[in-house]
């Protein structure tokens, strides 16, 4: 391993490092482009103390929990607080055999934690209180995320059953997204969701800000995806780019043909879901899958998109303003499963194996999800007062408004 | 000296306006208003579900004009602003006491 | 026949909308104003100094009806836009010499 | 009672504000206008072709007030909103019937 | 050639490819901003769609429509349908000696190909039917696109005559706006526009939409020219990026100047697009200007963008709401003459082939282009009916509106 | 020093010239959301102008002043107009030994000039006139801040002292405060700030846009102070890409509680003036500092934004719309005082020579601002009259509004 292709392998982690990074800009805006004007500074102040909260709860523990290193058992391990740089070298070129730097793995991990709890904010907007979102957050990431995380890339349990997830799928999205599917049972849907009247739709505010921040999240996911290979490998970082975009593509399209037989409209946010939801299902597997097999990923992660969200809406009441149960948590799962269906690990026990981890993720991370917004719902309360939810969380939490005359 | 207070569709305005100025009424307020009736506004659907407005959006228009003018503006907004379907909203006259014109301190019908 | 003006807080709107639904009054006109008086809007805190309105937003309801209706919709308004606290809004009756329904040409009675 | 129903400019809001203070008027609501007649808006260029507003933004000012204070707030209104310049708006009079303060239940002279 | 170089090479050029697709974002925002507020989910929702045909036809025919290989003659060639990596180190290190991958390859200019679409997407805006646009933005980029591209980066005959278009002043930017041309001629200007009262200005609903579309674009530009080195030679990209910041800081100077002496006020929309003209302007000639002779190319850039708008406007009366025929086809023309009159390839013969190559992509591109869009008016409509116009095509054909309140 | 090595050490610090240039629309988005409506396309329109204005400056005067090479005394030194390329391997590998190229060096260090200008945008927004800044902008980035720039990255008198100012704590964020400090003092406030009924709030227009502004700053400074390691070193780059992620969760999470205990609310726009105050703040020690003490440095800074916030407002009763004295000025101050107190440089006659670096800059550029400022007053006025600053400087200079129905 020579000094120049260590110093290019390090440079692609610390880009996309920039590119995870700029995916939170990604979720505030999405998330702030579907909920209500009233509650567009509370979105956006949530999501900015996420990614604060995110790296320091990493550096913390998280990165040490994630990837313990000798300290792991099967489930769980602790390499101590805060981070320790190796000596010499061994921080250096000898860390991950030339492919980057000891702080470089950690700030890339660190940017990706985050992720997790920016998935949660979207689905749970317009009725939590700040302080108690805030509290799930940091336990959210500072340990469901990663002990769960370790189990595979961590080389738990699952990573030694053959469990394959390249860039999360599960360990990412489902994770976030069945925190996601906690909090909004417990919380309720939003005043004016369902009525006597019958399901209300509240429209987001901002298209604009929606789409912006879909595109943000697939420039994003170019570092996402492509910075999981974790080296500068062309070849693998080149496939994984083409896996991708053409997942992403295929999501658009399966979005547009489902949502337009479904409402007789071209709803743009549901699209927009499509093409996250296709970026979402390639992920488990972006480095294994041809061309068109991604495409097809893409196109089935569209064409859940609608259904998805339909079914969560009325058929669970599950009030979930940005669709991210359905992007995150169902796709998730779905791009899991594909690599078991498609490409070149595909295979009926792959497929069990694929679907096992699934399952322990969901069950581990929604239990757990579950409790703690369930003690935080007991100790300071979870929603805010109805007077509030009227007036919007914006002048209620942040005594300001989002956009003045 | 009266005031006109016309509720009319948004759609219409430009072709009451126009009727207005052919008959010589080129003064007037507008404003927006929401109209609450039996018609409700358009349903659409967001993300599968039902979003529909009890409202609909429309114009008022005021015209403060002479005791003379009134039937004849009237009959003018009635025609122009008419489709016939539901929601062509409605005109309504008021007797109007004084009028002043900023602008030179004139009064009543000079300030018209 | 009169037409009844009543401002009315925002926060009150759906409540005074049922009751008069309740009263068989289905049709007003909405609107957004502006209420100046001694009571001010809301004092916010925005990088350490202080916003504030001097008005309240407030809506204004326009309800043309028949002469023996007014005193029901009045008290009707009055009971339930009242919080009981300043800034609860006013209701103002006029006289209205004239109504025409723009669909089909009514006039008066008829067109309310 | 008498409402009176003052169309202003926009820039003179605050001036007319202050010296209806200053006569003890400090009730009123504010509604914007659009103000249509022979003078037509500012006409700005946008990527060299012309756009031209035909109204200009205009506030309209409803003040209910008794009988007696009708002239003296008139007269205020016309000096504090006087540029001498073409839209400088109207001053509008009308009866008012009956008025209901909400709070209290008070009504007609009470009320004001 | 070492891995280590041949990983840096691919590096650039898949960073590059990011810096494309964020593009669209650009041109999705700019275009949303020129547009009135009633039909800015529409262009959203063209320009979410237009990103995942591009790269989906690019991925069935385009790319080897317009890199043929071994198939191609001067004007055509075909390497059939899909994607096929080469074996081993020919699909890798071997692919482009060591400057990209196979992948990379694709995916880059996959990412051009969607650009040329996006460009008529703007002009045709606020009237277009939707359906009809998708249509024609298939074949557009399926096959116009690349077939004209051949022409030149294919090895066609252009290529052969000497004709030089470092990154698309003419390849991707004028054959977007003679297609654009061709649309607007048959569509007709929106409603409004043109009437008995004079010319109406239509202004756009969101002055800072445009600006960040502007920066966005700008931003992507060093990926689009920078990239089209096809490799990280230091030299060459440091250059490529000095000439484009230069030029697009003339295009902004430029039409300051000129736009104040025309319309005496300080126009946004006039710098922002100036800025695109120079952008454009430099990007035939990126790698053979000097800095003095960017700066040159991209101020005359800049004073034509405001007579070309009004001459589009006013004396064509052809209605182009963002001036997309200004930015990318008149300022295409002279970035492609430019290369014959400054930097290192000036010369009266240069000039005469550019002039050639101009004409060549500007009879075969307007004349498809006209052919295709007029059929689609026979077969299903352009443009939507008044009464949609008026309403806007955000609750025409989406049923929803960009923002609430 | 090999060519793969210098290829990727070069494409590293033309990623962060691309990264640094986002930050001016970091910069337009966060000013044009911290102002009024009216004042919109004023923001916008001078933010696109600096940054051509920058650039084209620095092509010809400033890159020559801030580096004049063999030309340079302890205090000023000017290489000559316009940029000349180093024959051969000179401007190339050699150029600085393998790091970058020359023409890399130039567009690096120009992205960076301009910044300096953007900085005193915000502070002046909404009553400056349009061309009184410009003509301010063009003498600024000309000759203030490479003049000021030489005495310590050109080698001049403060290097030579041993003061340390890593990537622009003082050289960039203080030299614009200092030039903001003296413009505000000589514009005075904006009517209706300071009024005999007291210090009146006067509410940003649009969050999103700022809190996009300041994302894309935070996304932009791993360029800034990433690139300032002047190659891509990989144990470099990625302790600065940790030190900069941390302080600026740290300035959120310090300015989080600072703000509600002063406020009793959550201001969304402390928290963004926070995170910005600790990028600040660890940008002259990012290379020196430990994860934990690059903690401490953001937390502090994002106390100090609210209280010097409030400071500026209250006591000085100097209007910066933007908090740009703040973040910039202060904060600045404070990191460059840092790295005499934290990490590998701390020590008591560090701190004397960081305190005299900060001094010397404050009173040669506040000094010349001033001076440049009046004089510009004098001859051309400063500020629009009283009825445009009320219709808006959008109608009152660019005859446009920002938004349209
Ligand atoms: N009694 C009323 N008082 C106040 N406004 C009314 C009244 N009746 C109708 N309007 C206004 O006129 C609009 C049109 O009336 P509507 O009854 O829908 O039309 P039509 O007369 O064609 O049936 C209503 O939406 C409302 O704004
Ligand atoms: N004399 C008046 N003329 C016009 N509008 C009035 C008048 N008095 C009150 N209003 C309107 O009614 C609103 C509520 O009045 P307010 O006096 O604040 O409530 P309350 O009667 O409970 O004290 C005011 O903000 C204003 O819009
Ligand atoms: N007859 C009218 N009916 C209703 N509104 C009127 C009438 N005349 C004037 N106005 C309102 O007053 C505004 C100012 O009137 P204008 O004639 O422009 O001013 P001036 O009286 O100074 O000539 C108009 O824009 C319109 O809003």
């Amino acid at each position: 391993m020579n000094e120049a292709l260590f110093t290019a392998n390090n440079l692609w982690i610390l880009v996309a490092t920039i590119l995870v990074f700029i995916m939170h800009l990604g979720f505030a805006s999405l998330e702030s482009g579907f909920v209500r004007r009233k509650n567009t500074v509370n979105i956006l102040f949530k999501n900015s103390m996420i990614i604060a909260i995110g790296l320091l709860t990493y550096f913390i523990c998280g990165f040490n929990l994630m990837y313990p290193g000798e300290t792991a058992t099967g489930f769980f391990g602790f390499a101590g607080f805060g981070l320790s740089l190796p000596d010499g070298d061994a921080g250096g070129i000898a860390y991950a055999d030339g492919a980057y730097a000891y702080y470089t793995d950690f700030i890339f991990q660190a940017m990706f934690a985050a992720t997790g709890a920016t998935i949660v904010s979207g689905a749970v907007a317009e009725r939590i209180k700040l302080n108690s979102f805030l509290v799930f957050t940091i336990i959210f990431v500072a340990l469901i995320y990663p002990i769960a995380g370790m189990w595979k890339w961590g080389g738990g349990w699952l990573d030694a059953r053959g469990f394959y997830d390249f860039a999360g799928s599960t360990l990412v999205h489902s994770v976030g997204g069945w925190g996601a599917l906690a909090c909004i049972m417990v919380l309720g849907p939003r005043k004016g969701k369902y009525t006597s009247k019958g399901i209300q739709a509240i429209p987001g505010h901002s298209m604009p800000l929606a789409t912006l921040g879909v595109f943000l999240l697939w420039f994003g996911w170019f570092g996402f995806n492509g910075g999981s290979v974790l080296s500068a490998d062309p070849m693998g970082v080149s496939l994984v780019f083409v896996t991708t975009s053409l997942a992403a593509a295929g999501g658009a399209v399966g979005a547009f043909f489902t949502s337009y037989a479904m409402f007789k409209s071209h709803d743009l946010s549901m699209v927009l879901n499509g093409i996250l939801g296709g970026l979402v299902g390639i992920t488990a597997g972006a480095d294994l899958m041809s061309p068109m097999a991604s495409i097809i990923i893409g196109l089935i992660a569209g064409i859940i998109i609608p259904l998805s969200v339909v079914f969560f809406d009325r058929t669970l009441k599950l009030d979930d303003p940005v669709g991210a149960t359905s992007v995150h948590l169902v796709c998730g799962i779905w791009g899991t499963l594909a690599v078991g269906i498609f490409g070149s690990m595909a295979g009926g026990g792959q497929f069990i194996t694929q679907l096992i981890g699934v399952l322990a993720y969901g069950v581990f991370t929604f239990v757990l999800s579950y409790l703690l917004i369930t003690v935080i719902k007991a100790a300071m309360g979870v929603r805010v007062t109805e007077e509030e939810e009227i007036k919007g969380l914006d002048l209620a939490e942040h005594d300001m408004e989002a956009y003045t005359m | 000296m009266k005031k006109i207070e016309a509720i009319i569709r948004t759609t219409k305005f430009e072709a009451v306006r126009d009727a207005l100025a052919r008959i010589g009424v080129n003064f007037f307020s507008l404003k927006d208003v929401k109209g609450y009736g039996l018609q409700k506004g358009e349903v659409h659907t967001y993300r599968g579900a039902d979003l529909g407005a009890d409202y609909i959006p429309r114009l008022q228009m005021d015209i403060v004009t002479s005791d003379e003018k009134v039937e004849e503006i009237m009959t003018t907004i009635e025609q122009a602003g008419r489709t016939g379907n539901v929601g062509d909203g409605k005109i309504f006259v008021y007797d109007i006491e004084r009028v002043v014109r900023i602008r030179t301190g004139e009064r009543d019908k000079d300030a018209v």
